[in-house]
């Protein structure tokens, strides 16, 4: 279709009106805001990104996000991974699909409330209702707080409730891209000698490569923002606590919006990385 | 061998992921003196418990606690917080399309660059807003929220969508003489029927099982509050009385969990095409 | 009911020049055809024509109108796309009459209009399918029946039959064909096939990166082409093009070059006899050769055979003269084999002569 | 022992604090600690969180020890006092338990088969203060009217009809007729009208940062094993932030906008 005139902004106007509004307008006013003071009244510099990097609560949000970042792509990444090429040669494989891949349709509050039965603790002179313990006591062992012992049982705790959630997503995509694969390839290389983990390692790994570098950015984008599991699961007490959480309690129950902003400042810049790739590959695609 | 290895680990991921949910559903309908005294497993091997299964935690949750209410509250903020942004994204991503013009790729950049934006960078200064404007606490205010939070990917999404139909299609529309407007409403709109509802699918569930933003922009008051919120509530009120909160947190999800189940594809179809993003 | 002129015109995208400068008239009624190799601006230029493109500069006349400025929809022509671009949402029905019921033709002129063409094109029963449950050749009709239901001024054709096979292709030309003898419209048909540029145009325009090269009727094409470009890419097996020098001897111009020397007639030597002396292109077409007898005739060239293509009624012969690949074509009973070396006499009357560094023709008849 | 409460987990051991502090320090002292006139580190301080750590985090004395007081929910803590056999013998907990223990064991008679006394005095030089928590009635305007009504509310004939009507919470008018009390809510009455000394709670009067953050923080921290002067420093450094930083105390803006 040719230019004429100036209708495409009649097309585009509600679209960049609420994204100017909601999403540019305010992330601005943020990043102001984080030179300020509690009250948004005084400007105090650096201050509050100072108070980030040296106040215990925020360092642990900051030990917290990282450990997430580490163990939490790379765990459902790779349980995706199995999943997709296990459930690739069983019969049933939609139905077996749909029960990993249910949890998506979960919020992470009704998450919580699940995870947190779960991990039920009671006193050991009673019957455990928690599963997790159960199995304990039936072993010989006592129950154990599962959200209470920092910093490895509880922090490992609520990620297994992230991976229970995004397991099934990273399955989907992972599973759609290695049915893509011509089987042809793998047959030849199954003719050429190669057995089930040779083929895996050599061939379908390799292909696989470019999405599961997408899906593992997915992952670190939505684990940078978690929230809802530990706000629901633990609140952040017992070193849980991560940045979107920490950033809740400045804002709400502090009132401290200058650390509240700069918080937000930290997260976004963590994901600017993510921001560049995915705006570079999209000019790759596009500059054409 | 190897196929009985296969079946065999896929039977375990299987019941290790079903798990959870299974024992929120059997306690969801356990009465309370066996929920504190047993682990609802024992009831699923005890025939003789199942005569006490009971619906009465559903009652009291939606009846007495107002999930009834939150229940409503939730598609009427997820419906309209669904609808609207497809709209407002299905116009842009035309334009972003199929309409050349000065300043488009800088345009669409700024939006996939918003896709990723923690919505925490937003939240103060909207709220400020929102508050001396008077639209906190109401559900038309929420609706723009999650629209905005919502649109980055949908306008990314869609256009890449549109960009891929035939585009002989298009010139084929305008030369027999329909306009932007007719060509959109009678040709790329019917044609992207498939992704519009994998997007309205998403947007659906991620409005629906939101927790953060409606805690922030609606608050806890029983007339607005979601059944998130309202959830959350209840861990609070409730701490260990399993039986409700599993009732409660069952409530909030038979609508997604149904919407899953039963346009299953259309999901997987919007995620896939999510993932190519970029 | 129009013609088409074209004057000058030009399209740019970019630095890209894609149309350079074209000047073309097609008459009223006119089935001309527009061949090139894939990328050589055919295509731009029918979307210049339809309005679906803005030319950077020159003029475009339908009908006696300067339709530069005029939106596609006011320039009363039709296109026929590469993949017909049916809308798969719609019935038959349905995308035949879209384009009437813009217009907002009467209920009832539409049906009939629709029925009219649906008629013509043999379709009446598949007017309640939708596009995915027809075959290729139903769907090329509907296609075309969208087009022909409007009455156009004048009908675009974009490489409608490159996407159905062989045989159909055959048929459909045929069913084209009929149908423009019926409708007499104006029509310029885009094709990079010259075997359908040569059966189908009343006359051709051969265009090569942007430029005009030609425009003829398909046998004075074939017989007279204007460069080396239009001799090689019109008839097939392609023409052959060999390097050579123009000498005279005694009082006979003959052309030498690389294990071949030919003498050339007088009808055309008197064409170029100021070319004496100088490097010339010769290209001879395949079916111009025959197996020489063993004698004194001096258009003897001698090849030793690579491949020999068997098609039934012919072969193919390639081959090698001395260092350039030839390839001939022979009746099919004759006997060679691979690696012989098989002597020819060349059809001198029908050698074509090209200035090397132009790469046009040096027998301009006029 | 029961610490657990969802977003508020934590807050049971400031009240265990606040007693401690009023039997220990004083109500003078315990104003100053509310001010932040006196640092977390005082000696005083950490002599009752250490006194409270005796009895919290000595597995014997606490049902499934720190990790149960840390996991079990404040509601359901009392619960163990019923269990057979009985997984507590005491509980220390705010009026309010009554409800959570009445909804969990309906067959309870009040009074009968469990009751209620004063927490003891710790230094016997001292009295035994009464600490705890209330409804605020705020004004938004300020009217002849509303004046007329909030004092209303606080006469006797306005708290009889509250109590009359059902409402558990101790009157604070000392001229309630109480008979339409349940008899463990006007024992608690009486107990609050013959209190020696009244200290609003603690917790509730500083700024949020930390009555509402670094406090409940450092409760489950401290339970949880750490060590008393790290639970303190950090209680001090989080109070000199909240006392000068000029964070509101109170809500300038809330979720929701409510």
């Amino acid at each position: 279709m040719r230019t004429r005139g100036w209708s495409h902004w009649l097309y585009l106007a509600p679209a960049l009106l609420v994204l100017g509004s909601y999403l540019v307008y305010p992330t601005l006013v943020t990043l102001y805001l984080s030179f300020f003071d509690a009250r948004s009244a005084q400007y105090i510099g650096l201050q509050n990104y100072a108070r980030i990097f040296t106040q215990e609560e925020t360092l642990i949000a900051l030990r917290n996000n990282l450990l997430w970042i580490i163990v939490v792509p790379a765990l459902t990444v790779s349980l995706g991974l199995l999943m997709a090429v296990v459930f690739d040669r069983v019969r049933h494989e939609a139905l077996a699909k749909s029960a990993i891949f249910l949890p998506m349709a979960i919020s992470f509050v009704g998450a919580g409330v699940i995870w947190k039965f779960v991990y039920a603790y009671t006193p050991p002179i009673y019957p455990q209702i928690g599963i997790l313990n159960a199995i304990r006591t039936a072993l010989g062992f006592d129950p154990i707080g599962w959200l209470i012992r920092s910093p490895w049982v509880n922090n490992l705790a609520l990620m297994a409730v992230f991976i229970w959630i995004w397991a099934g997503y990273c399955m989907i995509i992972l599973s759609a891209a290695y049915k893509g694969i011509h089987r042809d390839l793998l047959d030849a290389a199954r003719t050429d000698g190669a057995n089930e983990w040779e083929i895996f390692w050599h061939v379908a790994l390799p292909m696989l490569r470019p999405t599961i570098l997408v899906v593992a950015t997915t992952m670190t984008v939505f684990t940078l923002k978690v929230f809802d599991i530990i706000y629901v699961l633990t609140n952040g007490n017992f070193g849980t606590e991560v940045l979107a959480d920490r950033m809740y309690k400045e804002m709400f129950h502090f009132h401290n919006f200058g650390a509240a902003s700069a918080i937000a400042v930290i997260i976004l810049l963590a994901m600017l990385p993510v921001i560049v790739i995915n705006v570079r590959r999209f000019y790759a695609k596009e500059g054409r | 061998m190897r196929r009985l290895a296969s079946h065999l680990t896929v039977f375990c991921l299987v019941l290790l992921w079903l798990i959870p949910t299974l024992g929120l559903l059997v306690t969801s309908i356990r009465p309370y003196e066996d929920v504190v005294r047993t682990g609802w497993w024992t009831t699923l091997f005890d025939p003789a418990k199942w005569a006490s299964l009971t619906l009465d935690n559903y009652v009291q949750v939606i009846a007495q606690e107002g999930l009834g209410q939150a229940f409503w509250n939730s598609l009427v903020i997820t419906i309209p917080a669904s609808l609207i942004p497809l709209a407002i994204s299905a116009l842009a991503a035309y334009a972003f399309a199929w309409m050349p013009f000065r300043g488009r790729q800088v345009l669409l950049m700024v939006a996939v660059g918003l896709m990723v934006l923690p919505g925490q960078m937003t939240f103060i200064p909207l709220l400020t807003v929102y508050n001396k404007v008077g639209l906190s606490g109401t559900f038309l205010g929420i609706w723009l929220v999650h629209t905005a939070y919502g649109l980055p990917l949908q306008i990314y999404l869609l256009r890449n969508f549109f960009r891929a139909l035939p585009h002989e299609l298009l010139d084929s529309a305008f030369m027999d003489g329909a306009s932007r407007w007719k060509i959109f409403r009678h040709i790329v709109l019917p044609l992207s029927v498939p992704a519009l509802a994998s997007l309205l699918i998403l947007q659906f569930l991620w409005v629906w099982n939101d927790l953060l933003v409606a805690l922030i922009f609606l608050g806890t008051s029983p007339e607005v509050a979601p059944v998130n919120v309202k959830l959350v509530g209840l861990v609070g009120a409730y701490g260990q009385d399993w039986q409700l909160l599993t009732a409660g947190a069952f409530v909030s999800m038979a609508l997604p969990l149904i919407v899953f189940l039963s346009l299953q594809k259309h999901f997987v179809q919007g995620i896939l095409a999510g993932s190519r993003r970029g | 009911m129009g013609n088409v002129i074209l004057i000058e015109l030009t399209k740019r995208f970019g630095d890209v020049a894609a149309i350079r400068g074209i000047n073309l008239q097609i008459e009223e009624g006119e089935l001309m055809v527009l061949v090139g190799p894939s990328g050589c601006g055919k295509t731009t230029l029918l979307r210049l024509i339809a309005g679906l493109e803005e030319a950077t500069s020159g003029e475009i006349w339908i009908d006696g109108r300067l339709v530069n400025d005029m939106a596609p929809k006011d320039r009363d022509i039709a296109m026929v796309f590469q993949n017909y671009a049916l809308y798969p949402h719609m019935s038959v029905y349905d995308n035949i009459a879209f384009g009437l019921r813009l217009r907002r033709y009467s209920r009832s002129e539409i049906d009939r209009r629709v029925q009219q063409a649906a008629g013509i094109l043999g379709i009446t029963d598949k007017l309640r399918s939708k596009p995915a449950e027809l075959s290729g050749g139903q769907r090329q009709r509907v296609a075309v029946g969208r087009a022909i239901v409007r009455e156009p001024k004048a009908f675009l054709f974009d490489e409608p039959l490159s996407n159905v096979d062989a045989q159909l292709r055959v048929q459909m030309r045929a069913e084209l064909q009929s149908l423009h003898r019926r409708l007499k419209r104006t029509t310029l048909y885009v094709t990079h096939d010259q075997v359908e540029a040569m059966t189908l145009g009343q006359r051709v325009a051969v265009l090569k990166e942007g430029v005009l090269q030609q425009v003829d009727t398909p046998q004075r094409l074939y017989d007279h082409p204007a460069s080396v470009f239009v001799a090689g890419f019109i008839g097939s097996p392609a023409m052959n093009f060999l390097k050579g020098q123009l000498v005279r001897q005694n009082n006979t111009l003959s052309v030498q070059g690389d294990g071949f020397q030919m003498n050339i007639p007088p009808k055309r030597a008197s064409l170029v006899c100021d070319h004496v002396g100088r490097e010339v292109i010769v290209g001879i077409r395949p079916g111009d050769f025959q197996p020489g007898e063993v004698g004194s005739s001096p258009d003897r060239i001698t090849i030793r055979v690579n491949v020999i293509e068997s098609l039934g009624s012919e072969l193919i012969v390639y081959g090698k003269l001395s260092s350039s690949d030839v390839a001939i074509r022979l009746d099919p009973d004759v006997r060679i084999s691979l690696d012989q070396e098989l002597t020819l006499v060349v059809n001198t009357e029908r050698i074509h002569l090209f200035d090397p560094d132009s790469e046009k023709t040096l027998l301009h008849l006029r | 022992m029961g610490f657990e409460s969802g977003g508020g987990s934590g807050w049971p051991g400031t009240d265990w604090i606040e007693d401690i502090m009023l039997r220990t320090a004083g109500p003078e002292v315990y104003d100053q600690w509310v001010a932040h006139d006196i640092p977390w580190t005082d000696a005083r301080l950490k002599y009752a969180f250490e006194l409270f750590g005796q009895i919290a985090r000595n597995p014997t004395y606490v049902l499934g020890g720190p990790e149960g007081a840390l996991s079990i929910n404040f509601r359901d803590s009392p619960n163990g006092l019923f269990t057979e056999p009985p997984g507590c013998l005491l509980h220390h907990q705010a009026s309010f338990i009554q409800t959570f223990i009445q909804k969990a064991n309906p067959n309870l008679v009040p009074v009968v088969d469990f009751n209620v006394f004063l927490f003891p005095p710790i230094d016997p030089a001292r009295e035994n203060p009464l600490s705890g928590g209330g409804s605020i009635i705020g004004l938004f305007k300020d009217t002849e009217m509303n004046r007329k009504f909030m004092e209303y509310l606080a006469s006797r004939e306005g708290q009889q009809i509250w109590v009359n009507e059902g409402g558990q919470e101790p009157p604070t008018n000392q001229n309630v007729n109480l008979s339409a009390l349940d008899p463990l809510s006007s024992r608690v009455t009486e107990l609050l009208r013959s209190a020696a000394a009244f200290r609003f709670d603690a917790s509730d009067l500083m700024p949020a940062a930390v009555g509402s953050g670094a406090f409940w923080t450092a409760m489950l921290n401290y339970v949880g094993g750490a060590d008393v002067c790290t639970v303190l420093l950090k209680l001090e450094e989080a109070a000199e932030q909240a006392y000068t930083s000029g964070a509101a105390t109170n809500g300038v803006i809330e979720p929701g906008g409510c």
